[in-house]
């Protein structure tokens, strides 16, 4: 069975068709990548799987469970975790409570046993912490536990968003334009970021703009254009698809 | 724990100012401190949605007011008309009234001040839940205006009816005796006593507050107000989360409501006039909205300055002045302007210590 | 006409730009090529004058721009049609095109009826839709009213911020011709783009910029040959 | 109830409600341009009224009148000035705190200069116990004048913002403020003027009420409040909305009268305000369609 299932997926803004009757679907283990252009609908898309907003039509199935009417927060629940294309860090706490946050669905304190420092809460609070500086060491900014997020390097930041995603030990993870802003070099160092969260056992989806690290790491892509699927390949069939080099890649010069 | 240990050496400035006033014979300051902790008691809760849940509230006079008129009311009107009525008799025998005589030898049958204290917290709670369920759904202006809305219908309210004595209010309310020997009452004779309670309770909040901040409900919290859409992908909810911490912040009030109107031995109307909530929120800002101590700092100076009518007819004018400044000036309050820093690494030390034992 | 030496720029405390130079001469199309969050919007913006520059100098035809307010900067000549299209929803075509003109209003009736004579020759589709609310127009048409918006300020510079943006291949090459066409009429195009292969097709000149930096530049055919090129924006090896 | 006295009331209800809908108007105006909800709004009316009150002594009523529009306006674009230009992207909190704050201050401003005594203006026709015969009801003859100020306002806004071209460019910074600033518009002074227009318009409705609601120096909070639930209930941003909510409300208060007690009025006006918000926060008369083309 597949993890993620997209059937017929469609999103009206007024009379736009931002996505219309997308579907495909997300195999355990894979990184899959969705390509297209600006505006071709791949945020609305993410959008929609992750629950920010409902689709007009169309469904998402997670783990066979279908996903109409869950809230972002449900979602997570369920083991999605997602980033975001302009990284929204915690602004005023520390990289290490950033992850933290993402343990949120696995722990259980409440405002009384929060207040009243239960005694089981202290364990729990221990295991948070470990939990999240193992995986701050698996993303290799460990030394920046402590340090206010938002203080750090562009490329910083998106490891310790990645950090935060899997400290909800989610079984698919969404990134969101992973590379924008980043240098050729920190893409690299992104890219093999992502494998190695793949290798972790967390199945990946990413939207991407930045081919190179698309055509590297991924095992399949889906092209999205004005909100159409026009192919699902490997990204070595992709990039001979005649279609997508026309209407994606610009060989189509206007003059 | 460590939240119990930086508590410390304000408890020692408490007994300080206690022994200086003693020493000076300036003990009548006590009184003002006394009514001050528990207008801070009221801004800490305050400044946890505000600072911390990123929610403003114009309306937290109108918790205050829930709290501290249906204490007053419930342990002032006399029942003796409805003696017969058999939920009486079970609360009587179940020890939740009080009976004695008043001023004029009639006889006085009243709710006992600790089942008053219980059903005004839990009303103020439940409205709250109940206000807090569509309001919290708001944002920005729609919020302050809606808050801001709630409060003005409290202050009508109790303005309003006899019940809750118009525009006189309530006096004569009883003491509220916690534990035999122990009472929260305007009493001269009271008067240390009553300065340790009120500062005990405030302690005790900010313990909690503080254990509440640093934890995983504090981090959620601070998780929405850095970015709601992030902690929401991060599996927070995050409505039901603002509308916990504003039903804390309202028993906090109510909390305030109901042992300051026992200790002033009475409560009035402008108790619950928007003045009042704006002011709260002006010294939540003036701490630094995400800042306990500084908000803890400026609600004990500004309410104790306020008190000793240091500002004469000017009092809510430098209120506003203070409000305008800090909001143009030194939006992240006024700690952030020179002391904040250094005020931080000291409280901060503890936290580094434990975070590398880990 | 524009000249920019060692700008640093960004948001706060963010550093997008650091150390960016380049020059834009009468009469061509320069564009500039780059990733999402390489800094290409905020280049547009800094020069606008929307956004504060840290350091450097921006010289717009003798006139130091980074000192001069953002209001003021359309009455030199520069002008800049923002990304997303971002025409004044609620308010008319014809409305629109009359608040572009704003700085040349000292010009009198007559001279204002003729620019708007000359967006609608330009823009035919715009003088059918004139008492429609801009909102309710294609995206496309949002396109070409912002820049017949811009093109009412009599500009001698015009900064297009990803033009290409959300439109169909069709209406991204009507769009891509009137910015040819503007050329021919004795415009400067600064063209910033996403869209590499097509904005390199019609520039005269390319700067390639990453994270704030510019790091490749010449002749548009150059750019559009280089390896480096080829492989971060179309995805594939030159040789591939 | 007999057809007089609801004629009765719902003069009364029109009196009423035209005075809330020219605040609300108010807010809208600098709702408009600038995002920000002026708390201080009421201060404007009460600003217009005292001040017109004060300048009765040294001359005639209208000269009084024109004067008091005036002053205000001097002080709405102080306010600007002083508290809101200079500041860069301010958050949403920090505007309401602020504007709160001019608020506070106005009316210690007006409490220190005019006391707490309650003034009014003279009627502008006729005084207290003259009346006009409307379908046998006994009515005011100022109601007509603010029924008039009211018609007139909306009317002078609907020329100035459709017509003139500062009109159009203030619609401009409202509708998109950046692109205004790309087509060279400052948009500082258009906020500045949009504070400006709202203070007189509020200075002129705190005139024409005076003879009948009085004045004093803390009407602001609960006229802000009142035209605050107008202005929502009308869809924020619309001024025929606002005329229409501000009819509405004002009848529905004067109706009320004869079922709760008079101190539940307010309670009634910010009932409704709550109700609204929870249920349809465009507002009655606002399409949601109209609010997904607006920017702000």
């Amino acid at each position: 069975m597949a993890l993620l299932e997209i059937h017929q997926l469609t999103k009206r803004f007024g009379g736009l068709l931002a996505v219309n009757e997308v579907s495909f679907q997300v195999e355990p283990g894979q990184i899959k990548a969705v390509i297209g252009p600006n505006g071709a609908g791949k945020t609305t898309l993410f959008n929609m799987i992750s629950g920010t907003f409902p689709a007009s039509s169309g469904t998402v199935f997670f783990k066979g469970r279908g996903l109409k009417g869950k809230k972002p927060f449900q979602v997570a629940t369920l083991g999605m975790a997602r980033t975001f294309q302009n990284i929204k860090m915690f602004s005023g706490m520390t990289a290490l409570e950033n992850v933290m946050v993402g343990r949120h669905v696995l722990s259980k304190a409440g405002f009384t046993a929060s207040m009243f420092r239960m005694p089981w809460t202290w364990k729990e609070e221990k295991d948070i912490r470990g939990k999240s500086m193992e995986l701050l060491a698996l993303l290799e900014i460990e030394e920046h536990a402590h340090t206010d997020a938002q203080s750090l390097a562009f490329g910083q930041q998106r490891a310790v968003e990645f950090a935060r995603a899997l400290a909800v030990e989610p079984s698919l993870l969404l990134l969101d334009e992973p590379a924008a802003g980043l240098n050729m070099y920190e893409t690299a160092e992104v890219a093999r970021l992502i494998t190695k969260i793949r290798d972790f056992g967390v199945t990946v989806l990413l939207v991407e703009h930045d081919m190179s690290l698309v055509m590297d790491i991924s095992d399949e892509i889906v092209v999205l254009c004005f909100g159409e699927k026009i192919a699902e390949d490997t990204p070595a069939s992709i990039q001979k698809n005649q279609e997508v080099i026309q209407i994606y890649l610009g060989e189509d010069r206007p003059c | 724990m460590k939240n119990l240990l930086t508590i410390l050496p304000l408890l020692a400035v408490v007994i300080l100012v206690h022994y200086l006033t003693s020493a000076t014979d300036t003990m009548y300051y006590l009184t003002q401190l006394t009514m001050s902790a528990y207008y801070a008691l009221l801004i800490i809760g305050l400044c946890v949605l505000m600072g911390y849940a990123g929610q403003i509230s114009l309306g937290h006079a109108g918790f205050f007011a829930i709290g501290g008129y249906l204490s007053a009311s419930l342990t002032t009107h006399n029942l003796i008309p409805y003696q017969d009525n058999a939920l009486l008799a079970f609360l009587e025998s179940s020890g939740m009234l009080v009976s004695g005589h008043d001023l004029y030898g009639e006889a006085l049958l009243v709710v006992s001040p600790w089942a008053a204290c219980l059903v005004a917290v839990s009303s103020a709670a439940v409205i709250a839940y109940f206000i807090g369920i569509p309001v919290l759904k708001l944002k920005g202006h729609y919020l302050a205006m809606a808050t801001l809305g709630f409060g003005i219908i409290i202050y009508r309210i109790v303005l309003a009816l006899e019940y809750f004595g118009e525009a006189d209010g309530i006096s004569e309310v009883p003491a509220f005796v916690l534990l035999p020997g122990l009472s929260v009452s305007g009493n001269f004779s009271d008067r240390v006593q009553n300065y340790y309670i009120a500062w005990g309770v405030l302690l005790f909040a900010m313990v909690l507050l503080l254990n509440l901040i640093d934890s995983r409900v504090g981090r959620a919290l601070r998780g929405i107000h850095g970015s709601e859409e992030a902690a929401d992908a991060m599996g927070v909810n995050t409505s039901r989360f603002k509308l916990q911490t504003f039903v804390l912040s309202a028993v906090f009030a109510a909390i305030a409501g109901v042992f300051l109107t026992h200790y002033n031995g009475g409560i009035g109307p402008s108790e619950a006039g928007v003045m009042k909530s704006v002011r709260y929120v002006a010294i939540v800002a003036v701490g630094g909205m995400a800042h306990l101590w500084g908000t803890l700092l400026m609600g004990v100076v500004l309410t104790f300055l306020s008190l000793r009518g240091v500002f004469g007819s000017y009092d809510d004018a430098v209120f506003g002045i203070v409000l305008i400044l800090i909001m143009l000036f030194a939006p992240n309050g006024i700690l952030s302007l020179n002391i904040r820093h250094r005020i931080k690494t000291i409280f901060g030390r503890g936290k580094k210590r434990r975070e590398e034992e880990v | 006409m524009l000249k920019i030496r060692n700008l640093a720029s960004g948001y706060g405390k963010i550093k997008v730009l650091k150390n960016l130079s380049l020059h834009v001469d009468a009469g061509e199309i320069v564009t500039i090529i780059g990733a999402n969050g390489a800094g290409k919007t905020t280049l547009l913006s800094t020069i606008a004058g929307l956004v504060t520059a840290n350091s450097g100098e921006a010289e717009f035809k003798g006139t130091d721009i980074l000192k001069t307010k953002a209001a003021a900067i359309p009455g030199l000549g520069c002008v800049m049609v923002p990304e997303g299209r971002q025409v004044f929803a609620t308010m008319t075509v014809e409305e629109n095109l009359l608040l572009g003109g704003h700085v040349v209003q000292k010009q009198g009736k007559d001279f204002i009826a003729g620019l708007m004579e000359h967006q609608y020759e330009l823009f035919p589709i715009l003088r059918d839709r004139k008492n429609q609310l801009a909102g309710t127009l294609s995206g496309g048409e949002q396109q070409m009213l912002a820049m017949g918006r811009a093109l009412m300020a009599k500009p001698s510079l015009v900064m297009m911020d990803e033009p290409s943006t959300g439109l169909a291949p069709l209406i991204v090459r009507e769009i891509f011709q009137i910015i040819v066409r503007l050329r021919d009429e004795g415009n400067t195009v600064l063209l910033v783009e996403q869209n590499a292969h097509a904005a390199l097709g019609i520039a005269d000149r390319g700067y390639v910029l990453e994270t704030g930096k510019v790091i490749l530049q010449g002749p548009a055919e150059d750019l559009l040959a280089n390896n480096d090129v080829q492989r971060a924006y179309l995805g594939r090896e030159k040789n591939d | 109830m007999t057809i007089e006295l609801l004629i009765q009331y719902l003069m009364a209800g029109i009196t009423y409600g035209s005075i809330y809908a020219i605040v609300a108007i108010g807010f809208n105006i600098i709702y408009n341009t600038t995002g920000i909800i002026n708390f201080a709004q009421g201060e404007f009316v009460m600003f217009g009224g005292m001040i017109a009150i004060s300048l009765l002594q040294f001359m005639p009523l209208p000269l009084a009148i024109v004067l008091a529009v005036l002053l205000t306006m001097l002080i709405g674009a102080l306010i600007e000035i002083c508290f809101i230009r200079w500041l860069k992207s301010p958050s949403v909190l920090r505007m309401v705190i602020i504007t709160i704050g001019i608020s506070i201050l106005s009316r210690e401003a007006a409490v220190h200069i005019w006391g707490e005594s309650i003034r009014s203006l003279p009627y502008f026709v006729g005084n207290e116990i003259s009346s006009v015969s409307v379908l046998g009801a006994r009515v005011s003859p100022q109601v007509f004048w603010v029924v008039a100020a009211c018609a007139l306002m909306v009317l002078f806004l609907g020329i100035f913002f459709k017509t003139t071209s500062v009109g159009r460019e203030m619609r401009a910074c409202a509708s998109n403020p950046r692109a205004a600033t790309l087509c060279g518009i400052n948009t500082r002074n258009m906020v500045t003027l949009s504070f400006v227009l709202s203070a007189g318009i509020g200075a002129f409705a705190g005139c024409v009420m005076s003879p009948i609601t009085y004045s004093q120096y803390d009407m602001g909070t609960g006229l802000a409040v009142k035209g605050f639930t107008v202005a929502i209930l009308g869809g924020l941003g619309s001024s025929g909305g606002a005329v229409a909510a501000g009819l509405l409300l004002g009848i529905i208060e004067a109706f009320s009268v004869s079922v709760v007690p008079l101190a539940f009025q307010d309670a009634i006006a910010i009932g409704i305000l709550l109700i609204i918000l929870f249920v349809r926060p465009q507002g009655l008369f606002g399409s949601k369609e109209a609010a997904g083309l607006s920017e702000f």
